[in-house]
């Protein structure tokens, strides 16, 4: 099972005993509240230079609140999991918090593309799904997982993967490294105080992504009560031990959508597409992220309740959701 | 005579044909959601969509909205919703027939460039996407069929930069890479034309040509010679029904499809 | 990454891609009604020789109609994934049917010793982890993967694992290799025509199983309409194209318990466990599987709608389940 | 006098004690069911059990039925049901604080068989159930705790069969093996005593008495010597309420604490 092959991407390793140890550590196992609001969550698990991982996007579900307190904050040099993602990698690129991006899919529009042709912010390009791979062996607990793509392209010349043939029949299989981000950020349609979580509809990798990193940050449509939870354990999608904070944020997903929530908002979503370079994208980031305080601002300056409610009824779907 | 459709729907509609009903099929992001949309209200009623994000045989929900993928909509009435490392590993196990994916750049064995253009990796010419779920669908969906623009710097001899894996250098060289077996690229469909791949060579291989593009005129805005068919195939315009759908149910807002000039 | 050491266990390995064209030419991704009863099932898609996997039992949801039917059938030389079975592998070993258990959890009772102690059916010894694992990595379409238990274990030597040093941070890492079973075996809640089942409760394997399995026979408490499946696909727990079979099987779990459904008998239990050895298990399988031809016999033979009703008050437990 | 408890009863109210709360606990099949049940309704409330089967907190229902896991019961009140997999990998991702098992006989340095008894493994003079999750729970969780009954063929020098790792052969072999580091045995609770490791050396140490049960008793049951405290701690014996709960809530027909003679 020698090594046949090694991408070059820069990867960051981590020794599976530590992310144990950390684990061990650093997370509560006690049932303790952890509801506080987000300039707080940002403020005690996210810091410059940390990997970040938010759950799914492309403009569904992406914790955009969460995202608009990093820029807030300015947080800087962070290395992000670009799995899936529309708005959430062009928001933290333009508002310069980013170094470096492991790609799946580098979301649309020229701010971001501008940025990376200029060298401002560096790839290591992967795919969707060896990314959502590598979650999932950052929360298997071991350093690689095996897949069958990858293989022949520049993708893997680029990402940090490996190729071996494998010991029982000889197969060439690629080999992804595990991600165990810093923080993960995910938006959550319902969770309880201790962080006891629940994501409606089709996903990306909401448990991979909570279990595998060393601070999660749920920001949540609702807070219910752990009662109601117990009544219907089958709907957790992640357990309350693997989250940090538990941040309330209604609409915590605007421009985007909540599936079977609230709809997306087209009209500020061609505001957003509409920034044609990172100035122009600068312009939008200072208006809706620098010159308010945070989320409730937010929320009053996109339209209020009344915009929220026209959301919501634009979401005529409701089937299969709570 | 000016052409009463747009390049896009020519290819949306060409594509929409070439799906087998009771089949799988792996949707990729942009013109192939459309495209199997309209399959499946046209052609191939049974088809079962499945995407990255985890919906499995959803009726996808029209009006159909740009740059949209996972909403409702999207997931409508899925047989299930699962999530991407269990729909990857299905693509993996070899229950995705089809795999219908769009690119910025191809190349004559099938290779797919969505990532950059340009040598310098550091500082490339123009970043694109890159592969989304595209490397998955091209190297573990059974036969993949792409959805691309006619252009001259789009048909290359070699991409600059291999996102998803084609028949990479040839006979042999997706086994050889460790790719699963018989797996690949199927057809390419353009807006002038229909491409297999070369059963011996896997050299892509003019199969058709759309509704008054004549063989000189798809050579031309290749950079590389396609092998060509004994017969080419006539293809046949988008047809009133087709068009309706599309410009009706699918895209009234004609944001994907486009205008007729 | 070399092979350090490598388990004596005797594998049933498979080229990936020879599973990979099977599941392409074997299975259809039609809408094919795919009802049939036990007999029917069983004939055609369990053969003398077959490696099976049936899942989660330890007396709760197990497929215990199924495989009544394949003792009355008299299966031979059957390999079973013998992972968290208390009743199934002994039932199976009891009726004949079997030559080889990998073994997770092999049950209890001493019929079943004593046809291990004689050298009647041969063990290969892994855990029910290990055996879960391997599922996965067969529903994942890969070759192994890998694991940080087994490590250090005789339950290592006899099992076909193999230890490496991972190429990434050097970690000694078990690989546990795929399996892709002849034959899956499942009980599911409910589930529509084409095979779209639902799984209620926590679980071992089922979706695991059926993806990884060349021929997946589910029997189900009843059938309902797609038109419902498709009004909540968040409680889809088997695609239907993973399916070859349903056969419709109230009770079939009897004398175990499918949750929020009904209890197990436990007085039927002690009839079953008060066989302590494999003659007197013959004599038991004699009663309730030879000498009656199907389940619905069985039904009837075990106290009829009287004692289904009875059983079904007695699982008190609703919440969470439908 | 005569004793008013079973072994039984012993050894889960003495094991019952040592979970500490608010941590994360695997419990193993048997005995450890009863034992958690009980520490969570009068120690440790807030003891988040975990179950192989896939439950995540749950408040088993009781009475306890015998040989039952994963049913409603077991399963009742849960914070999320998962499945095997990913309960498995959250012990291996180091989520899980203590493992609790039971087992047919175990070693100097902890290491377990439930396997077989004999050196034939092809023809074991006994079978046994082998390791169900066990070996995971003892691989993979930070802190195992066993339970035994005090029986001079089950506390040996080296078992038959090591089914799940204590120590294995000594210092540094679990981390030598590729098992986690800082993971292993933490107690054994027996019919008669109490047990943790000594630090140096990795082998058993004695480390408290049962009522009644001298230090020669202790030792002359066991096969190796096992390290010994300088201060034995004298044990309680179960309390009236715990033998309240474990009689009239938790196992009123006493199919598994048994009845005193």
């Amino acid at each position: 099972m020698d090594v046949l092959e090694s991408g070059m991407g820069e990867v960051l390793l981590q020794d599976v005993d530590d992310v144990r140890e950390w684990m061990r550590d650093k997370k509560t196992r006690a049932l303790e509240e952890k509801v506080m609001d987000e300039h707080e969550a940002v403020r005690k698990f996210v810091n410059d230079g940390d990997y970040i991982s938010y759950d799914l996007s492309s403009m569904v579900r992406g914790p955009m609140s969460i995202e608009r307190e990093i820029v807030r904050q300015k947080k800087k040099d962070l290395w992000i999991a670009a799995k899936f993602t529309l708005l959430d990698t062009t928001l933290l690129v333009g508002g310069g918090c980013v170094s470096k991006i492991d790609v799946g899919f580098a979301g649309l529009g020229r701010p971001l593309f501008e940025a990376i042709e200029n060298g401002i912010v560096k790839t290591i390009d992967w795919s969707n799904g060896t990314l959502a791979l590598r979650h999932l062996a950052g929360a298997m607990g071991v350093p690689f997982l095996p897949a069958r793509s990858l293989l022949g392209t520049d993708t893997f010349k680029h990402s940090g993967a490996k190729v071996v043939e494998e010991p029982f029949t000889g197969k060439k299989v690629a080999l992804v490294p595990a991600i165990n981000p810093d923080v993960a950020i995910i938006h959550v349609n319902q969770c309880d105080v201790y962080g006891n979580a629940r994501v409606y509809g089709p996903s990306i990798t909401p448990l991979e992504t909570a279990a595998a990193s060393k601070n999660v940050i749920l920001s949540t449509e609702e807070i219910i009560s752990t009662d109601e939870i117990k009544k219907d354990p089958g709907k957790t999608t992640i357990p309350y031990y693997m989250v940090n904070a538990v941040v309330v944020a209604p609409y915590g997903a605007h421009p985007g959508t909540v599936p079977g929530y609230y709809s997306y908002d087209s009209e500020h979503l061609e505001e957003f597409f509409a920034a044609r370079s990172l100035e122009e994208l600068g312009e939008y980031i200072d208006k809706y992220v620098h010159s308010i305080s945070g989320h409730e601002d937010y929320m009053e300056m996109v339209g209020g309740e009344a915009r929220m409610k026209e959301l919501k009824e634009r979401e005529w779907i409701k089937e299969g959701y709570y | 005579m000016s052409k009463t459709y747009t390049d896009v729907e020519q290819m949306i509609c060409l594509s929409s044909r070439l799906i087998e009903d009771n089949r799988t099929v792996f949707v990729g992001y942009g013109m192939p959601q459309i495209a199997a949309i309209l399959a499946q209200k046209l052609y191939s009623p049974n088809i079962c969509q499945v995407y990255e994000y985890g919906a499995i045989g959803p009726e996808v929900a029209t009006p159909f909205k740009r740059n949209m993928m996972a909403d409702a909509r999207n997931s409508y009435r899925s047989f299930s919703w699962m999530s991407m490392n269990r729909m990857m590993a299905q693509a993996q196990m070899g229950y995705i027939d089809y795999g219908f994916l769009g690119a910025a750049q191809i190349d004559k064995y099938g290779n797919i460039n969505s990532t950059i253009i340009g040598k310098d990796y550091e500082k490339p010419k123009k970043r694109f996407t890159g592969s989304g779920g595209g490397n998955e669908v091209a190297s573990l969906c059974w036969k993949t069929i792409v959805l691309m623009q006619h252009e001259k710097r789009r048909f290359l001899e070699r991409v600059d930069f291999i996102t998803s894996p084609g028949y990479l250098d040839g006979p042999g060289a997706r086994e050889n890479a460790g790719l699963p077996r018989d797996s690949g690229p199927h057809r390419v469909v353009s807006s002038k034309a229909l491409f297999d791949f070369d059963e011996e060579t896997k050299v892509m291989r003019l199969i058709g040509l759309c509704p008054g593009v004549t063989k000189e005129d798809v050579l031309e805005n290749m950079e590389f010679e396609p092998v060509v068919a004994d017969e080419l195939e006539q293809l046949g315009p988008p047809t009133e029904d087709e068009l309706k759908i599309l410009r009706e149910e699918i895209d009234p807002d004609r944001v994907v499809i486009g205008r007729v000039d």
